[in-house]
């Protein structure tokens, strides 16, 4: 009946949401990373920027399932 | 107990919270006497169940948040 | 995960102002149902948001973890009400035609029922309770 | 590049500016978690973006945690976090308008 579709038509709505946030968020942090002086906040920034990154793979996966 | 520094609108928060869970537990308990499946009653029993135990929570940590 | 499609329970004919009518009661208890259910949806819905928002605005640890173990039942809640619905057939996250339609009829039902005088004249009755100045 | 150069020449507050930014951004990301979360259906998708959650949870967590250490988030000190603003307000309203 689910026919052959994983996930539901207003799911996709969602995830395109969020993953056009996350796209923002990382291309920022990655823009602004080289400013930084403070070791701690570029630690912060760059730790989310590959978990961001590897978010960003997973949503893409769902979004084309 | 521990005299916390809370924020006022850490506090707002909280009361929010406790609003909202007191509602949602006084409708799911009410509701109860409506419902026909049997399978939904559970449901908002254990709602009820999970909501009670909020409101407990939410109270002892509102209680810390006291300016006395 | 396949779920059976039941019929979806719609008043089956127009309501005459009459809500003792037998007649009137085919179809109640899954318009009922699935209404409350419905409610009960929204509610575990605002409760998610709720709890994140104020997640976002705490510092305190201790109210951190409480406030999180929460958003977490509310979640777990959430799905298990969403699946419920779906079992019972009153919710088509899939077939949106299918959800559309079946949102149509439940509004019609529910202005059926508005439009009854379901309560009528005094309804204070503190006259009964021990304490009638509250 | 011009945007950038001028908030180099602010000095300090570059890094205020993007750890406040970064903070909106990690508070944006737990509350859009959630509310996509509250529209879910799939427990595949579900089981996900809870994973996802927890780590924006911990993010905003961190992010906070540095800046109430920096001083430049005054969460039990309104009258410290309003100067504090008042004081990155005028930063912003020099700023030469192009």
């Amino acid at each position: 009946m689910l026919t052959g579709k994983r996930i539901a038509p207003h799911e996709t709505y969602e995830l395109h949401e969020i993953l056009m946030f996350k796209n923002v968020c990382a291309t920022k942090s990655s823009a602004m990373v080289g400013f930084i002086k403070d070791e701690d906040l570029r630690m912060l920034l760059q730790d989310d920027l590959v978990t961001s990154q590897e978010h960003i793979k997973e949503l893409q996966d769902l979004i084309q399932s | 107990m521990v005299q916390q520094n809370f924020a006022l609108h850490e506090t707002m928060e909280l009361h929010e919270l406790l609003n909202f869970k007191t509602i949602c537990m006084t409708t799911s308990k009410m509701i109860q006497g409506v419902v026909f499946d049997q399978e939904l009653k559970t449901l908002l029993e254990k709602d009820v169940q999970q909501s009670m135990q909020s409101v407990n929570v939410l109270q002892e940590l509102l209680s810390k948040t006291q300016p006395q | 995960m396949d779920y059976e499609r039941k019929p979806i329970n719609a008043l089956k004919k127009p309501m005459r102002n009459d809500y003792l009518e037998i007649a009137n009661a085919e179809g109640m208890p899954g318009l009922v149902d699935s209404t409350i259910a419905l409610n009960f949806l929204l509610n575990a819905k605002n409760g998610i948001r709720n709890c994140a928002m104020a997640l976002t605005e705490i510092a305190d640890p201790q109210s951190r973890t409480e406030v999180r173990n929460m958003l977490n039942a509310s979640i777990d809640l959430h799905a298990q009400i969403t699946e419920l619905m779906m079992k019972k057939g009153w919710f088509h996250p899939y077939q949106v035609n299918e959800q559309f339609k079946l949102d149509k009829m439940s509004a019609q039902a529910a202005l059926q029922i508005a439009n009854l005088k379901l309560f009528p004249g005094d309804t204070s009755r503190l006259g009964t309770f021990a304490t009638p100045n509250y | 590049m011009g945007f950038f150069q001028d908030m180099i020449g602010m000095g300090d507050m570059t890094e205020q500016v993007i750890a406040t930014d970064f903070l909106i951004a990690s508070k944006s990301g737990v509350i859009n978690y959630a509310i996509a979360i509250s529209e879910t259906v799939t427990p595949e998708v579900r089981d996900v973006l809870r994973r996802h959650l927890d780590v924006a949870i911990e993010t905003h967590e961190k992010v906070a945690a540095y800046m109430m250490k920096n001083g430049s988030y005054q969460v039990t000190n309104p009258q410290e976090q309003i100067r504090v603003d008042m004081q990155a307000s005028d930063t912003v309203l020099d700023i030469p308008r192009p």
